[in-house]
């Protein structure tokens, strides 16, 4: 299936956020941001099993990490963020708000179009009888180059959705290494990521989401700031 | 070469033939008049045009543009002939993306990818192609595209230059009145633009 | 909005934004007039034009076509405007898709677009006039037009044949093959050259 045919299908992540906290009734802010992530990684779920394309999954995850971001802030008080991270939490709330403006401009746009114009002019140049006047300098070798061109930009064009693709195989080696790694006696979240980078943590947040949402495993957190803790599920006898 | 009264002619064959609005300057010198003459010139064309029954078209002026178009009473006519891009319902996302171009433009596409939050590069090419809107490279950064909508398409929504949107100003400084949001340069995976 | 569909100004409008040639059967079923009537319309615009002065065009017949067209007095116009409005060296953008018609040709518009990934019909207006390409009604789909690159610009490269130009196995091997692949299960909107 196409890219645009799927952006025709689903929402995209801002407005797919924009809906889930209209729903809710609620201001855009960071705690209904938390408090909507659930609902974001069903609807990135669905997408998921309705094999959108690579790209658009990608736009998804990009949100998502922000999300988890927000969502670990909120269960995790303690959790230390950088300056950049804190920046990612306001933009996505700022995003979001320019997002909601510019759905009440598009209705401008649409009701303009809507209207058939009163008036036609001619295309550029239209009646052609052609008067010869070439380049001078031009030669078979100048084509050639121009079309080396044109193949060389179509290739550059078409090669990013291949990046795209290994990120998210990536996301879902990190699911089964992490599974591998679990047993059923439960260990704590920070100790998973120990000496991991940022952008390792939110692979391993959204792999472990997908897992719990899978019922594979179980987290749980005693207390409101305690550390969570994550096992894998006993087997079903 | 004859000149007098065949000037008219000269410069509704002039307009006829280029069919995108010319500018007075570019008329004037084109038709090796002065540019006070060039002025008497598109006044006649103009009142012959409006006095003639039998004429189906008239001056229309944009600020300092001129172009032969036909007249609004044949509006019915046009409509039966326009294109088939603009015909088309547009899409939610074709809408989407088209209204952040007309509000912002010229404007990056990191940027549209920015407030849709979806990467951008796809429809981007799809309304090029389409004719809606025009890209050109950068002032600052020669290596950077910036798109706006194009002559076309602001002439299908009716309006004479792109100010004229309604509540122009207000989505036009949007991004600067949510301070908290930056546009980061490339927010989103980059998708290679094409450099020409 | 009142219809009035038996003027000479909705004839003359017609020709004016349609362009191309047309029979006498379309104009008569747009201007939704029987064919003798349209046949009088024809002929009071005829003389309209003629014995207007100051009027730069008139009505030219090919057989059963009728079309505007500039006043021969009027033919250093067309010359000129051309020299005026073409640099003589070409740009990036118009060489870029001179070599996809060149490599390509005969190739829909559609397809020149598609390759680029911009609408490239001022480009592909600019090469007919300056006499690069030429183009002709495809044998399948009668209402699109293909291009090619024109014999006189042919011989200007000093070709015999345009499979004489360099590597053309090659580029028209790659294009074909993207043009095959890509465009079947394309999602944009085809561009109708002529509304009919």
């Amino acid at each position: 299936m196409s890219y645009e045919l799927n952006l025709e299908q689903y929402q995209g992540p801002l407005q797919k956020l924009l809906e889930l906290i209209e729903e809710k009734k609620m201001e855009i802010m960071v705690v209904s941001l938390a408090e909507v992530t659930g609902g974001f990684f069903d609807y990135l779920k669905k997408l998921e099993k309705a094999g959108v394309s690579h790209s658009i999954l990608a736009d998804f995850l990009v949100v998502a990490s922000k999300l988890i971001l927000i969502k670990s802030k909120v269960l995790l008080p303690s959790l230390p963020l950088t300056d950049e991270e804190e920046l990612d939490i306001r933009g996505l709330e700022g995003r979001l708000k320019i997002y909601q403006e510019f759905k009440k401009a598009q209705l401008h746009v649409k009701e303009l179009w809507k209207v058939s114009p009163q008036m036609f002019s001619r295309e550029y140049l239209m009646t052609k009888e052609a008067t010869f006047y070439p380049p001078k300098s031009a030669t078979g070798e100048t084509l050639a180059k121009a079309a080396a061109g044109v193949v060389g930009k179509l290739e550059k064009f078409l090669k990013p959705i291949v990046k795209v693709k290994n990120e998210i195989i990536h996301l879902k080696q990190k699911i089964e290494e992490i599974f591998r790694r679990l047993t059923e006696i439960p260990i704590g979240f920070k100790k998973m990521h120990e000496g991991k980078g940022r952008s390792e943590l939110i692979v391993l947040f959204l792999a472990i989401l997908h897992l719990i949402r899978d019922q594979l495993i179980s987290a749980d957190q005693e207390a409101q700031f305690d550390e969570i803790t994550i096992a894998r599920k006993p087997k079903e006898a | 070469m004859e000149r007098n009264n065949n000037t008219v002619a000269a410069l509704e064959a002039l307009l006829f033939y280029y069919g995108e609005p010319l500018d007075a300057k570019k008329i004037a010198k084109f038709l090796d008049v002065s540019e006070g003459e060039c002025g008497i010139l598109i006044n006649e064309l103009d009142s012959k045009l409006n006095s003639d029954e039998k004429s189906g078209f008239m001056l229309v002026r944009h600020g300092d543009l001129f172009q032969l178009a036909t007249k609004p009473d044949l509006a019915w006519l046009g409509q039966k002939l326009v294109q088939e891009e603009f015909k088309e319902e547009l899409t939610p996302a074709t809408l989407e993306t088209l209204s952040i171009i007309a509000y912002l433009g010229p404007v990056a596409r990191s940027t549209v990818d920015y407030i849709r939050g979806v990467n951008s590069s796809f429809i981007l090419r799809a309304l090029l192609v389409r004719g809606l809107v025009t890209r050109h490279f950068q002032e600052a950064r020669k290596n950077m595209f910036e798109y706006k909508v194009s002559f076309n398409f602001l002439k299908h929504l009716g309006l004479g230059k792109i100010e004229e949107l309604p509540e122009f100003e207000k989505y036009k400084n949007i991004l600067t009145s949510f301070e908290a949001s930056q546009v980061p340069e490339n927010p989103l995976p980059e998708n290679q633009e094409n450099p020409v």
